[in-house]
């Protein structure tokens, strides 16, 4: 389904992803480990066009997609969340979970204007839907609520509904458990099973561990930019370097 | 018996109509380390921007060391020690990441400045390696070690954390853990949110818990981590 | 033909020094706030009137330049204290259309107690044209241009050096943590307005015997100091200067070679070239936010 | 009911019935002075409030209009529709050939490109005597379609109520349909919007152009309406109110604009009274309101009644 | 008695207020002195003004707020050319006689019924200036016009006249009317081949800055102003530098030098000392055109013997060597204006101060 071939990125001097290659294989849940500043989020950034690789190539469903923009890439069936929150603060909960379904509805801006038919009433199923993924997620309370009335947790939650509303082929999580207890990581990692399960090719960044070896079919770890380990979640909790550059004696 | 650092009364507060605190009532005495846990939307972050002082309360007091502080303007606060890692990082993004760590000692006037911020480095040395650059191009997880190591340059007598681990790595989040610890051998009084209850718990001397805006349970930390209640709400068990 | 060229770049520089030291003011302003003050200019029509007419009533001219420093630098604190400061935490663009109220309000106010006429103030050196190569340069020029540097040097210290400039910046690029760090946030607002007030009366007072001043120079000088200002970059000192006299020149150049009708529309075609390939303006920072 | 459906009756109502208390000509001109500028500002605002792109050249398009209807139907005799027609065109294709390169920018350099795009069109028309009168401005024929001449403060009355609502309806609906929302998700967070499929630049332009063009055709009707004008149309100072009107009623609300536009229009009116201190209490109006209602007038009077957090 | 109401729109603010401020404030004392000494007909006037911001279209509102609105017997005013144009449909259609304060030939070219005015044209400065450069010899003129509605007009007229004076325009310049610099276009006049004088157009500081950058390039050709700047701000302003320089005016300005057997004498002489006692500041030659319109309507009305509209405006067209500060009116059907080319002096700058020429 993905499949990234020595991909580079340099920031000014920051080497920030070396030369680093992989495959994501169809239905399955890959985790991107690694220590602070490896290089995840910037993976990320190249894989769904917010930056264009140094060097690098990127196929997405055997069609190249390195440094194509993030629309294009949406339309093709990715979709994401961000580390850092990107929530539209100036509309409601829900008017954010249906943003996520953009390109699923009418998005002419003429047929807008003259509420051409069949456009609210997608509309109005849209919100349904939106509601029941909010709910799905566990934001099911903020229906009502103005996303600037939401908690950062709740928030990163919005973020994971609306990633769904688009129906992707390919989801990725930066940190979804971030900002998360136990009890609320637990869920999470139950309703990515059940994406996953639902045929979407998931791949995540997580530093909680013990998510990140539950859910994990495959796991590629980065260290400085580079690949440091590649494998099942037993090989890579076995990893000496692994260990050593990222989980601790702890873990 | 130590003296009470932070003592909240009945404090409430509002965003907007929203109530967000129903009358929480909290101390923190000298030298603990004080830890917080609750559900999202509980009301952590809120309580802790209330007692910086950039969230106003609606009725109750806050006290530090004695005084009544529920009105004091935010830096006065920071002034009298106060300081806060926020949620969310708040880096200052344009500016280099020395900087940053300048700022965090506005208050400050003496000599030692420059030791500390070595310090600083020497505890996370990501940083010293990043000094010239702006705070913004830092990964999440770097931003989260220099929104901690700003706040310790303001050598706080209380530190306020909201969810210092988050996005940290494994490795790191044990480091975060020893630096708490070792701030509250120095005798700094901490009052730690955090997310990873059970990281947290273990260390506290005292835990409460929180739940839309009233406190709902309280004791020290290790004996909380037993309570079924806990267990099963934060713990995931 | 050489003094021809010299005499144009000569009238750019002179007019660029003056919209450079606008400029200032704006990226001050900006640099603590992440506001464009509209009311910019009126510190500096406030700074120009308020000397002349104490010159005029018969006032020193260096106690009269001091005297208007501080009533320009008095109404920029004002502003902040009134307008800005209860307007808190709102929109950028709300606290811009309270400048365009302020700026209104500062105007009419001149209009109604110093009157619609035309004042002059003396040359401070005297009026004899300096020649170089046969172009011709007021003294008056020399002392805007020396001036502008100066600022712009003092004010490039005030942020890289010290902590009280490092909390402007920290204070106009995230609020919250600037007031969790211990920043007088307020203050450092009144402090910003104040002191462009006052770089903006310096700036009036000094263009005004070459300009002539009156209750209405500060809409003009307003514009062309935050068209300046964005050339060069917002935030950027070193950036309004080169703006300012990017912008002096560039409009001089066009009234000496193409087309004097269109040479306040030519610095706007360059402006729009230049943002196409730098859209932070000549020095303006990246801005550096991740997602 | 929906809310924007009761507000859309209730303006048609308003509109409606308003000629009752038009009790001479002069009361006449201010209401559709009024509806002319509400017009605007409802474009404008989809702009603005709510994609988040701010214009300070919207006169700019605005004097396109008006100066091609003027130029055309009374130096080269065209037919008034098909000359306001031709000037929307133009501005359309201005504005498209533009937005791209204009709507990269953020912030306030996207201010200062438009603001020198309004400045750049509004020294042509000052300087192009010969086609525009320059400063002194030049007369416009009265609008006829068809044969018909459009005269009289009544009839102007009908034509520019009509459009304002169309205009209102357009927008109302637009904001409540999916390329609404994603205007909206571009404001508030562009990335957000671009990674669900929403292709920014493409949005931007169009909406850009759509305001542009509803400016420009105000501007052909405003030309005919005062059957004179001068360069100061298209000038920065009127794009500025423009953009008062859209901030003072309420960023990101169709009602908002148009309370903005009757505020502003009706303001200069009432302070003809003191005598002087127009600008003065004009300046302190903008402030105040500014200051206490700093959402604009409509949204933030709104959220006190809903209680809604800051 | 009802009051006779006198409309006014006037650009009281904004780039023209250097005309429209005068203005207001000459009507507004002569309305006070008018009533001081029993109004008009018996009937006290009552001004109704609005300010238009120098603005056309705010001129049309206002204008029409007069008519429908306030229902004003008679209106003074569009300070610029603009204004008046954006009003004289309106006064026509609703039939209320109009005396424009404005300089442009079209606003009384071809007449229209009931729009009439008060200031010289822009033309006949035009001329005035070309005639007393023909005299001197002078063939070869560089033109430096201010880009306002006023230097405009002057410079279309300008150039529509020198060919009448054998002149040939060798440059054609302009500036902004906030300009802070104009040495620019100065030096490239001063480069133009043959060029032999320098005509500029212009109001406010703005030919002020070209003074005194005229002098800073040592430029030795005879400079001539327009009647923009004729006031003695001008003087005090460009200083030194305006020494030599020439301008048609109208007599206000050397009101004590007339010779006491001229006929404006001693209008121009009690109109300046009023309005200096009055508003404690400059008399402008712009007061002076309301003056004039405010005259000339009471005139009318007074012959008309009522306020009827369409008998005012027909006294109003009568009017015959009616002298005010402008110099004597003598209205005819196709003449609104009235003026003769005479009624401009060619004044000169010598020692600080006018001087009458010839
Ligand atoms: N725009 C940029 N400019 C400069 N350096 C950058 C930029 N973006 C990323 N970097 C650098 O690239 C490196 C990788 O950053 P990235 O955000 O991808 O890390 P990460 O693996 O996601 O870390 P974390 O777990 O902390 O989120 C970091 O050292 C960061 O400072
Ligand atoms: N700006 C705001 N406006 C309105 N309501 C708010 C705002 N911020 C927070 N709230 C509400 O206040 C309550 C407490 O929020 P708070 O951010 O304190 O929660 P928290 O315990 O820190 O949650 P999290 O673990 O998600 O960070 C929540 O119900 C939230 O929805
Ligand atoms: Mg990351
Ligand atoms: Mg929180």
């Amino acid at each position: 389904m993905l499949e990234v071939r020595n991909l580079s990125k340099t920031f000014g001097g920051v080497k920030a992803v070396q030369d680093v290659s992989f495959t994501v294989r169809a239905g399955t849940i890959h985790a991107v480990i690694g220590p602070n500043g490896a290089g995840k989020t910037t993976l990320f950034n190249l894989i769904t066009g917010i930056y264009t690789p140094t060097s690098g190539e990127i196929l997405f469903d055997d069609a190249s997609a390195g440094g194509e923009s993030p629309d294009r890439l949406a339309r093709r069936g990715m979709s994401r969340t961000f580390q850092n929150l990107q929530v539209c603060m100036n509309m409601s909960a829900i008017e954010n979970v249906m943003v996520g379904a953009h390109l699923r509805l009418g998005t002419s801006l003429l047929a807008g204007l003259f509420r051409l038919p069949g456009l609210a009433k997608a509309d109005a199923e849209c919100r349904d839907e939106a509601a029941r993924l909010m709910e799905f997620v566990g934001v099911g309370r903020y229906r009502d609520a103005h996303a600037s009335q939401m908690s950062y947790g709740a928030l990163k939650r919005l973020e994971i509904a609306r990633a769904l509303a688009a129906k992707p082929k390919l989801l990725l999580l930066d940190e979804p458990a971030a900002g998360l207890n136990h009890t609320e990581t637990a869920e999470i990692e139950a309703l990515i099973r059940k994406v996953a399960d639902s045929g979407v090719t998931v791949v995540l960044v997580e530093h909680d561990m013990k998510l990140v070896m539950n859910l994990s079919d495959h796991i590629l770890v980065l260290d400085y930019g580079r690949k440091l380990a590649e494998g099942s979640a037993a090989e890579i909790r076995e990893n000496p370097d692994v260990i050593a550059a990222y989980l601790g004696a702890s873990a | 018996m130590r003296e009470t650092v932070l003592e909240i009364r009945c404090l409430t507060s509002h965003y907007g109509r929203i109530q967000a605190l129903h009358g929480i009532d909290l101390d923190v005495k000298q030298g603990q380390l004080v830890a917080l846990v609750g559900a999202n939307g509980a009301g952590k972050t809120t309580l802790l921007r209330t007692i910086s002082g950039v969230q106003p309360a609606s009725s109750g007091a806050v006290r530090f060391r004695g005084e009544d502080i529920t009105r004091l303007v935010p830096e006065k606060r920071v002034r009298a020690g106060i300081c806060q890692v926020p949620e969310g990082r708040q880096v200052f993004s344009p500016m280099s990441i020395e900087d940053n760590l300048r700022l965090g000692a506005y208050v400050r006037r003496d000599r030692e400045i420059e030791q500390d911020l070595e310090r600083m480095y020497g505890i996370f040395p990501i940083l010293k390696e990043k000094r010239a650059l702006p705070a913004g191009t830092l990964s999440g997880g770097q931003q989260q070690m220099l929104a901690m190591a700003r706040a310790l340059m303001g050598r706080p007598k209380l530190l306020l954390l909201d969810e210092p681990s988050m996005g940290l790595a494994p490795l790191l989040v044990e480091e975060i853990f020893r630096v708490i610890r070792r701030l509250k051998a120095e005798g700094i009084t901490i009052f730690l949110v955090e997310q990873n209850a059970h990281a947290a718990l273990a260390i506290a001397d005292i835990g409460y818990v929180i739940e839309t805006g009233h406190t709902i349970l309280s004791g020290p930390g290790p004996e909380l981590l037993h309570d079924e209640q806990v267990k099963k709400a934060y713990l995931g068990m | 033909m050489l003094s021809e060229l010299l005499q144009f770049l000569f009238s750019g520089l002179t007019v660029g020094a003056m919209y450079a030291l606008a400029a200032v003011g704006f990226s001050l302003i900006y640099s603590a706030s992440g506001v464009i003050n509209f009311a910019q200019g009126e510190f500096i029509m406030l700074g120009g009137m308020s000397a002349a007419l104490l010159v005029q009533a018969g006032v020193p001219l260096p106690l009269a330049i001091a005297l208007a420093v501080l009533v320009a630098a008095a109404a920029g604190l004002i502003v902040e204290k009134l307008a800005i400061e209860p307007a808190g935490n709102s929109e950028v663009v709300t606290l811009v259309i309270i400048t365009i109220g302020a700026s209104l309000t500062l105007r009419g106010l001149a209009e109604v107690f110093l009157g619609k006429g035309n004042h002059a103030l003396p040359a401070f050196s005297g009026e004899d044209p300096l020649v170089i190569f046969g172009a011709t340069l007021m003294p008056q020029s020399l002392w805007v241009m020396g001036v502008t540097l100066v600022v712009v040097l003092a004010l490039g210290l005030f942020f890289g050096r010290t902590t009280l400039g490092k909390g402007v910046l920290a204070t106009s690029c995230n609020k919250l943590a600037a007031q969790l760090v211990g920043i007088n946030t307020r203050f450092i607002l009144l402090l910003a307005f104040g002191l462009s007030a006052a770089l903006g009366a310096v700036g009036g007072i000094l263009v005004a015997p070459m300009t002539y001043t009156s209750y209405d120079v500060g809409i003009m000088m307003g514009l062309k100091g935050f068209v300046a200002a964005a050339l060069g970059g917002l935030g950027s000192g070193f950036g309004a200067i080169v703006g300012g006299l990017l912008l002096g020149i560039v409009e001089a150049m066009t009234a000496g070679y193409i087309s004097s009708a269109y040479k306040d529309a030519m610095p706007f075609v360059l402006i729009l070239l230049i943002l196409f390939f730098l859209p932070q303006g000549l020095f303006g920072k990246k801005a550096t936010d991740r997602v | 009911m929906k809310p924007t459906t009761r507000g859309f009756l209730f303006l048609a109502f308003v509109l409606a019935v308003l000629p009752l208390a038009l009790t001479n000509g002069y009361y006449y001109d201010l209401a559709i002075r009024m509806a002319i500028n509400a017009t605007i500002a409802v474009g404008l605002n989809l702009l603005i409030g709510y994609t988040g792109q701010i214009s300070l050249g919207h006169a700019g398009f605005f004097g396109i209009g008006a100066y091609a209807s003027a130029i055309l139907t009374s130096r080269y005799g065209l037919p008034s529709g098909l000359a306001l027609i031709i000037g929307a065109v133009a501005t359309a294709g201005l504005a498209f050939a533009v937005a791209r390169p204009i709507l990269k920018l953020k912030g306030h350099y996207l201010a200062m490109a438009t603001l020198g795009l309004g400045i750049i069109l509004s020294m042509v028309v000052v300087n192009e005597t010969d086609l525009t009168g320059g400063p002194d401005g030049m007369p416009v024929d009265a609008f006829s379609l068809f044969g018909m001449q459009i005269v009289g403060e009544q009839a102007w009355y009908v034509v520019v109520v009509l459009i304002l609502l169309l205009v209102t309806r357009a927008a109302l609906n637009l904001i409540d349909a999916p390329a609404g929302r994603a205007l909206q998700a571009i404001h508030g967070a562009e990335i957000a919007a671009r990674v669900a499929g929403v292709d920014t630049t493409s949005f931007k332009v169009r909406v850009f152009v759509l305001s542009a063009v509803v400016a420009s055709v105000m501007g052909s009707v405003t030309a005919h309406y005062v059957g004179f004008l001068t360069p100061g149309v298209a000038g920065f100072f009127h794009s500025i109110e423009l953009v008062t009107m859209v901030v003072l009623g309420g960023m990101a609300s169709v009602f908002g604009s148009i309370l903005g536009a009757v505020v502003l229009t009706l303001l200069p009116q009432l302070l003809s009274a003191f005598e002087g201190w127009e600008t003065v209490v004009f300046g302190l109006i903008l402030m105040l309101t500014m200051i206490f209602l700093p959402r604009g007038i409509l949204p933030t009077l709104r959220l006190k009644f809903a209680g809604r957090a800051a | 008695a009802d009051p006779i109401r006198i409309g006014a729109v006037l650009s009281v603010t904004g780039p023209a207020a250097y005309l429209g401020d005068p203005e207001l404030k000459t009507l507004q004392m002569y309305v006070e002195t008018l009533n001081k000494s029993g109004g008009v007909l018996g009937r006290p006037l009552e001004l109704v003004h609005y300010d238009d911001g120098s603005e056309a279209g705010k001129a049309n509102g206002f204008a029409k707020r007069l008519i429908e609105n306030d229902k004003v017997d008679f209106i003074i005013g569009g300070t610029t050319s603009g204004a008046t144009m954006a009003i004289a449909p309106l006064v026509e259609r609703a039939q209320v006689p109009f005396i424009s304060l404005a300089g442009a030939v079209v606003i009384v070219e071809p007449a229209k019924k009931w729009v009439f005015k008060t200031p010289h044209t822009d033309r006949m400065a035009a001329e005035r200036v070309f005639d007393d450069m023909k005299k001197a010899g002078l063939t070869k003129v560089a033109l430096l016009s201010e880009n306002s509605g006023f230097g405009q007009s002057g410079r279309k007229e300008a150039q529509a006249v020198a060919a009448k004076y054998g002149i040939t325009l060798v440059a054609d310049e302009t500036y902004g009317p906030k300009d802070t610099d104009m040495t620019a276009q100065l030096t490239k006049i001063k480069g133009v081949p043959g060029v032999q004088a320098v005509f500029v157009f212009g109001l406010g500081q703005g030919p002020a800055v070209v003074t005194k950058n005229f002098a800073q390039l040592g430029i030795k050709l005879p400079l001539y102003q327009s009647h923009g700047v004729a006031s003695d701000e001008y003087i005090r302003l460009a200083g030194a530098a305006a020494e030599g320089v020439r301008l048609p005016s109208p007599a206000l300005p050397v009101a004590a030098k007339l010779p006491a057997t001229d006929p404006q004498k001693k209008v121009v002489s009690d109109y300046a000392k009023l309005f200096a006692e009055r508003w404690k500041a400059e008399p402008s030659t712009f007061g002076g055109y309301a003056y004039d319109g405010l005259m000339l309507a009471t005139d009318a009305m007074r012959r008309a013997g009522s306020t009827d509209k369409g008998k005012v405006r027909d006294a109003l067209e009568a009017t015959t060597n009616f002298v005010a500060t402008s110099g004597a009116f003598n209205m005819s059907a196709s003449d609104h204006m009235g003026l003769s080319l005479s009624a401009f002096r060619m004044l000169e700058i010598r020692n600080g101060d006018w001087t009458l020429l010839n």
